[in-house]
């Protein structure tokens, strides 16, 4: 299983920045292995951002996203002690939820 | 920065449980838009989520830097202050595939993104704003990749 | 934080030589503001949070975990111990680093075999688990100053060998350590190299080891920084906390005394 | 090597300091010690054999000795080692210093070659913008070593051919082949002593260097 992300959710005048890490390969597709084998692609492909369990956001990502994917976003009326929760799914269907609490 | 860790939320761990909850219920939904990632230039990508015409705006913003030192991780943010965006997208022309992320943006959210993305050479970048009435605004910026190290 | 001041000379250089007219604005400074906007958000963040956890967790054939180690300042103490390495520790009779030090707490506590892990490939199985007990531990000492002991005569010695190994030339290029480090302001390509016979500064050199590795996405521990060092020599292949490595670290971390620790930093 | 040596160094350097009371070992100890250690540590490769740095050549040696020392070589010493240098140099069999600059361009250009993560098989790089300027297209170089930008130009060199050109083409051929013919402890590679560069391979640096068409020369 895909080890937790790690998630910043701080508040700032009535909003809250979210950045957030993701452990994943990102494997681009291009890549040859030692063999000449390319490497097939293996990477995120949907990512699901809730606040206080609403869904606030969704993006689709391809294999050009780099390797640890960094992601930030802002809240709008985001505000201390609230629920950040965040979702990736991968093209091999690994998944991962992590939530953090803003602070 | 000193207390960089203590400001750090420890993401409690509850895979698994919200997604069989249905709390994400538009994942059944889903539908992963192949066609924009398999797009070799901009205005295919971004006409197969459905929008107009690309047209250049002062309103929309590529943040980036304007050399890299590795290709490998390239910080790319787009963003745009006009009211009614439905969807943010970042593009790396020079890409095999062009497109790198798209965010599908709402009310609840600054249409406001930041990622970093594989370069495999110099290349414009692109942040395009496609907006609720169907229009595609773009903004775009050249971003030089270097080679790091010793080449070794 | 990077220095800057290393930059002025070879921005005017590049500025004139630059074709990028249309911006005020050189390579160097391009490349420093590409930095910056790498600082926040280091995935450095993943592996520390992972080492934190594979400390406290009960693993190997012992079933026990790390809690007892002692990294030079008593069982279980891990804050300020990673300014203080390599050292001399009486139980092994060796002058150890951060990563020789966790090799044997992995070995007696937990009954990892030693000799195996030591083989294991960097990022792979159990190496990748020590890294990340290295970037946690590492972490817990992060702003505070390096300042290695060197009372115990053995620590003396292995200053010795650090600096002989740092100017040996060999291999099939003839560089050595200091062919790259041994002068100010100088740059590989377009990277600055730390003059590392001195004090390079805060957070440059050693004190920015374990470092994520944006080129290729990986974490690297010092035993990694100084291995792929000695690869791009054209060296043969040292030992992973081999007394070589451990040497030529301890070298560095003497010279680096007073320089506040960023680590894990986050590097091209 | 018998084990009793390989075991561990720092037995060695224990029974050292046993022996020595309290007080640092000699500077003759510590060498020694440090090659005891570096016995112990390195090991083969793929192609990059231990020998590369159990057998280290007279230069190699003195020059570290001086390194650590932190004084120059004695001039005798240096002259000598610069003879011997020389000496080795191996010039072009037919004659022929140039080949072609574009060639010469994509070799300096490459920093690969004898690593032990290297095919022992692929052609290797010359690694020459890792320490200097030479195109002025290529914004990355680096400064360990001089400017060569305009290194032909800068030397009168307008017909490499001609007679006049001559110990300009001569020098630049053996700097490349051996550096430490010209300054003992150069920070240079031997490329050509060293088997990292062909003949062929430095005849094109040397077209890169001074062939006017170079974009070097430009």
């Amino acid at each position: 299983m895909a080890d937790p992300m790690r998630i910043r959710a701080q508040s700032s005048g009535g909003n809250a920045v979210v950045r957030v890490l993701m452990s994943h390969e990102m494997e681009s597709g291009q890549r040859r292995d030692s063999a000449g084998k390319l490497v097939p692609a293996w990477h995120i492909m949907e990512v699901t951002a809730s606040h206080n369990g609403k869904t606030v956001m969704t993006a689709e990502w391809g294999a050009a996203v780099a390797k640890n994917p960094f992601l930030q976003f802002t809240v709008k009326g985001a505000k201390a002690g609230d629920k950040i929760t965040i979702n990736w799914k991968d093209n091999k269907g690994d998944s991962r939820t992590d939530e953090a609490t803003i602070s | 920065m000193k207390n960089r860790r203590d400001m750090l939320q420890r993401s409690a761990v509850v895979a698994g449980l919200l997604a069989s909850t249905g709390l994400f219920p538009q994942f059944a939904h889903a539908a992963f838009n192949k066609n924009a990632f398999d797009a070799k230039n901009v205005a295919d990508s971004v006409k197969a989520y459905g929008a107009g015409a690309l047209t250049e705006s002062k309103d929309i913003t590529i943040t980036g830097p304007d050399i890299a030192e590795n290709g490998a991780v390239v910080p790319l943010g787009a963003s745009t202050a006009l009211a009614g965006v439905k969807q943010l997208l970042i593009l790396v022309e020079k890409n095999p595939s062009v497109l790198v992320a798209m965010f599908n943006v709402t009310e609840a959210i600054d249409a406001n993104v930041t990622t970093r993305a594989k370069m495999g050479q110099s290349s414009d970048v692109y942040a395009v704003a496609i907006m609720n009435d169907g229009r595609a605004l773009f903004a775009k910026k050249e971003v030089k990749v270097t080679l790091g190290g010793c080449g070794g | 934080m990077y220095k800057k001041t290393l930059w002025g000379a070879a921005a005017c250089a590049l500025l004139l030589a630059s074709a990028a007219a249309q911006q005020p604005k050189t390579a160097s400074q391009g490349i420093d503001e590409y930095r910056a906007m790498l600082q926040d958000g280091n995935p450095a963040d993943l592996f520390e949070a992972k080492g934190e956890g594979l400390w406290k967790q009960k693993r190997g054939p012992k079933n026990a975990t790390l809690e007892q180690c002692d990294l030079g300042k008593g069982p279980g103490v891990f804050k300020g111990v990673f300014v203080e390495l390599p050292r001399y520790f009486p139980d092994t009779k060796r002058v150890q680093d951060l990563e020789s030090r966790l090799l044997t707490c992995m070995s007696t506590l937990q009954g990892f075999d030693e000799a195996e892990l030591a083989k294991t490939a960097f990022g792979r199985g159990e190496q990748n688990n020590l890294t990340a007990l290295a970037t946690w531990i590492a972490a817990e000492s992060k702003g505070m100053k390096f300042n290695l002991s060197q009372s115990h005569a053995q620590e003396k010695v292995f200053y010795e060998v650090g600096k002989r190994l740092f100017f040996q030339r060999a291999g099939s290029h003839d560089f050595s350590c200091a062919s790259c480090h041994g002068e100010e302001g100088k740059r590989i390509r377009l990277q600055d190299l730390p003059r590392l016979t001195q004090n390079p500064g805060d957070g440059v050199g050693f004190a920015a080891w374990p470092a994520y590795r944006v080129s290729n996405g990986q974490m690297w521990g010092m035993q990694q920084r100084l291995n792929d060092c000695y690869r791009q020599q054209r060296f043969p292949y040292p030992g992973f906390a081999s007394d070589a490595t451990i040497a030529l670290g301890l070298y560095l971390g003497v010279n680096s005394k007073g320089a506040v620790s960023i680590a894990p930093a986050i590097k091209r | 090597m018998n084990k009793s040596i390989k075991k561990w160094a720092v037995t060695a350097a224990a029974g050292l300091l046993l022996a020595g009371c309290a007080s640092l070992p000699s500077s003759a100890e510590l060498d020694s010690l440090t090659q005891t250690i570096v016995k112990a540590s390195f090991r083969t490769e793929g192609q990059a054999l231990v020998e590369r740095v159990t057998a280290v050549d007279d230069t190699n040696r003195l020059c570290s000795q001086a390194d650590v020392a932190g004084k120059p070589l004695d001039e005798k010493v240096a002259k000598a080692i610069e003879e011997s240098n020389f000496k080795a140099i191996k010039w072009p069999a037919d004659g022929k210093f140039l080949g072609d600059w574009k060639q010469g361009e994509a070799i300096a250009q490459s920093g690969r070659g004898l690593t032990w993560t290297d095919p022992a098989k692929s052609a290797n790089g010359g690694n020459c913008y890792n320490c200097h300027k030479m195109a002025p297209q290529e914004i990355s170089f680096g400064t360990l070593g001089p400017s060569l930008y305009q290194y032909g130009k800068l030397r009168g060199v307008s017909d490499p051919n001609s007679p006049a050109s001559k110990p300009i083409v001569e020098y630049t051929w053996g700097k490349i082949w051996n550096s430490k013919a010209y300054n003992a402890c150069s920070n240079m590679p031997r490329a050509g002593h060293a088997g990292i560069l062909t003949e062929d391979q430095v005849r094109h640096i040397v077209a890169l260097l001074l062939d006017p068409n170079s974009p070097v020369n430009k």
